[in-house]
């Protein structure tokens, strides 16, 4: 198995972005992702294009349609998908080709456009409420913001975690997208403003909810050989982790946890022969509020049951115990579903090449990103070292 | 600005085509059933035609009491389009005594009285869209 | 990079299953699968779920819901989509996974549901077409016998290639489907009928065709290790390609080729370290007779313009110079698009075992699957040996 | 039998929400605009805001002239469900005389009479769904 590096990176901006079409979105970070390795498009050998639903884009197959814009028809591509967390897949996938030899050069892009003209958000929220499960699940009009909500109810009743907790990981997302000029949203928020937001589905408000976003992500992976050899900052992944729950909550054991991000945690750590306690700096799937917190949990950032406490203490703030999400999180920074896991990496190795601005973690070596996707129907977890 | 539209069948479906017909025709008639291995005898509520756990697909039917507690619930405001004129409900998940869990709207109870704990009966109830769905009550 | 060997295939029939789900077809061809390879589930490491489109199954992110009725949680799982040839790319991804060394033993697990309850075909239709370039092409209905009659008029043109020279596919792949008790169509059909049946899209007919199949199929694959320690009859996996086609018509250079099948089987020829002339048995992607025709051509089978000729001297027939789709290939034997390809890996594992009964070609040592995605959008080339 | 079914939009969209909304306003007036690399040189059409060439994305609009020959094509008699009410009809590939090759409706031609290499002219036509498309005409 061969060491692998991430070599570039490349990221529109997130928001809604109604001049772009998803294929200029993808080609927008594809280049940067070029640009930032010193790479041309001939160098790519391999492809793997992570687009979450078929609806988003109306294009059936819109992996190959991307691949099309971006030039780089006959090489390999695969489309990849594992809802949210589809580019963190893709990202494995391509460390995968790369570490078997198969190939030296390996590009993972993600992309996503939600907002199509004329889409409803009633509409969005019912196409997204079938990725909950179809046969016995769906006609009782599940969300994604009920799915999560289940699991708050769960957590605040064995754990007593409160509304105000939750309402503090939105603050501090908000907090950070203000310094990121790639976030769907740069403006920070108070307690109070969350307090107050609308209901959508109890006890989850509006700012206990990440928006609705379009946009692309994208790395360049490259054996050790080649990034030596091209690059002065390779970030090599050193960890991977893959684990998945059911989709039907009846199948579920335990409601304020996410079980494939316990194994895919487990994983990860194992593979990379580093403790949670070891992570200077992470990117986590804060979907909603309450996830960010089960995720502190389950990634071991703290014992089972105390997320709450870890941020009413600001301990994932820079400067606390472990930074999470300074880049803003899904929930300010955004989440086109696509596109989220690559961003995720994106911040990651700015981070771990010290190249993240205002809020750069002070000598951050060790770096991890966790990519939900779904409810739990898939997690990824990757961990990174400069 | 050029733009065709037409729509295209995405279906809710409680399957019609599986080997579980029985199940929906059972609901129809107020009896809530599930699945039990003959082999290794795990009960599979929802029903199952197969059994993950010994690989059988040798199934018995069997009713569910469908007595339990709530574990965890939500109370949808903003719904999905086809749900918009029902919203506020309740979707919440219980542990039967039976063993398995179940999702399901809970209803006859205000939101604001539901409580993790407390105690809830799955019965079948027809509802005001036409289909017949099993639902969660309080009881007790 | 270790070697890499399928060690247990399944399949469920194909056809109108209309009394299976997506789940319980899913569940049908892994258990065969373990049977054939004497695994339980706890055996599989990692598992790659092709599906090939969102609005088949209803459930968005369909194979998180198959890997739950599995009872796979919380193992890894991705699914993988290249429109058609969604299986032969996990089984590609599954090669991966264990050539290099993270898991011993994967499974890559294909299926579709293509007739749904109260789904009408001119709907299938027109969801397929929107397989085809979207923004510049769709808004003129184009349907997929269209892109392909839009190829034969080429070929027809370029080559000579005639009518008749297309039904020939048809009753070649006819006469094996009715020896496959799998197959969507077990019956044989005459040149004549072939001729006089209804004109789909000039100039296709109806039994230029394949039809619209529901179905599941998979194979475990295991590292050499393990393989040799559970199977008197591994099949190797020694060569694989991935090649890839523009969306658009309008970006395609020649129309009387694949380019994604050349490129595809450059990789996996060079890769295996074997000619054309080598393969002794080939399952390849005829969706309609004139993709069998191109693939031919495009595989190296015969030289460009004389796929035509190759079925009228019956060559491709067992005892002609390469058999081809001696199972029935996706014009009898059915085609669920996102089971297609592993459904082709069972047969040649079959073959190769020399476990294929009445269609056994006699001595078969290598053997070569082609799947197409969509119009060449995505084309798998693998080639095994036993 | 529980079968709940709603309608979610799969849209065709001649994107309304690009950078080449000029196109579409051009062609609503009888213009076939096309896009053309300033930095290689590169004429793309349809047109594209991006050049996967050079990597450029600072084009100018230029006016496709449209005379080319057919290259291939079908005449589609079994169409989806939105087009069933004008089939046949016959979708053809064209190489334009000024580089491009072009997908596109064949119209004022009966669909025997059309031949591979036929000399046709790409113009734009308000068709009978409302939609302004180009089209291929044979020409000379
Ligand atoms: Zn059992
Ligand atoms: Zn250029």
């Amino acid at each position: 198995m061969r060491r692998v590096a991430v070599v570039g990176v490349g990221m529109t901006k997130f928001g809604v972005l109604a001049d772009k079409s998803l294929r200029e979105m993808a080609f927008e970070a594809f280049k940067e992702a070029l640009e930032d390795a010193n790479l041309a498009p001939k160098d790519i050998e391999s492809v793997y294009t992570a687009i979450n639903a078929d609806h988003f884009s109306s294009q059936v197959s819109p992996g190959a349609s991307v691949m099309e814009y971006l030039g780089l028809n006959p090489k390999p591509n695969i489309r990849i998908e594992a809802a949210c967390a589809s580019s963190s897949a893709a990202i494995r996938l391509a460390w995968l080709d790369v570490a078997s030899g198969l190939h030296d050069i390996a590009l993972a892009l993600g992309v996503e456009k939600m907002n199509e003209a004329g889409r409803t958000t009633a509409e969005i929220i019912q196409f997204m409420g079938t990725g909950g499960d179809i046969t016995w699940e769906n006609h009782y009009g599940p969300t994604f913001p009920g799915f999560y909500a289940i699991f708050a109810i769960n957590h605040m009743h064995k754990y007593g975690t409160t509304k105000e907790q939750l309402a503090m990981v939105a603050v501090k997302n908000h907090y950070y997208g203000a310094m990121n000029p790639k976030a769907h949203f740069q403006r920070e928020i108070t307690l109070e403003q969350a307090l107050k937001s609308p209901m959508i589905s109890y006890p989850l408000q509006l700012y206990d909810c990440c928006p609705i976003s379009d946009g692309a992500a994208c790395a360049i992976l490259a054996s050790e050989d080649v990034a030596k050899k091209i690059s002065d900052t390779p970030i090599w992944i050193t960890g991977l982790g893959l684990g998945t729950s059911s989709v039907a909550l009846h199948n579920r054991e335990d409601y304020a946890t996410i079980p494939g991000t316990v194994e895919a945690a487990k994983q990860a750590y194992k593979m990379a022969r580093v403790e949670p306690r070891d992570v200077d700096v992470a990117c986590v799937h804060d979907c909603f509020t309450i996830a960010e917190i089960m995720a502190y949990e389950d990634l071991g950032f703290c014992k089972k049951g105390e997320g709450g406490k870890l941020i009413e203490e600001k301990q994932t703030y820079i400067g606390g115990k472990i930074p999470v999400n300074v880049d803003g999180g899904l929930k300010a920074k955004g989440h086109p579903t696509g596109a989220t896991g690559a961003a995720m990496t994106y911040e990651i190795v700015k981070q771990l090449r010290g190249e993240a601005g205002k809020r750069q973690v002070p000598n951050a070596e060790i770096g991890l990103t966790h990519n939900v996707g779904a409810h739990g129907t898939y997690v990824c977890v990757h961990i990174y070292r400069r | 600005m050029a733009v065709t539209q037409f729509s295209f069948d995405v279906r809710v479906i409680v399957p019609p085509h599986t080997k579980l017909k029985k199940f929906f025709e059972e609901l129809e008639k107020g009896k809530i059933m599930g699945t039990k291995c003959k082999k290794c005898g795990k009960l599979y509520f929802p029903p199952q035609a197969d059994c993950n756990k010994c690989l059988s697909s040798d199934m018995d039917w069997v009713e569910i009491k469908g007595t339990g507690k709530l574990i965890t619930y939500t109370v949808t405001h903003v719904a999905p389009k086809a749900y918009t004129n029902i919203a506020p409900y309740v979707i919440g998940v219980a542990q039967l005594d039976e063993g398995p869990k179940v999702t399901a709207w809970v209803r006859d109870i205000k939101p604001e009285e539901i409580k993790v704990n407390m105690k809830v009966k799955l019965v079948t109830e027809k509802c005001e869209d036409g289909i017949t769905r099993y639902i969660l009550k309080p009881e007790g």
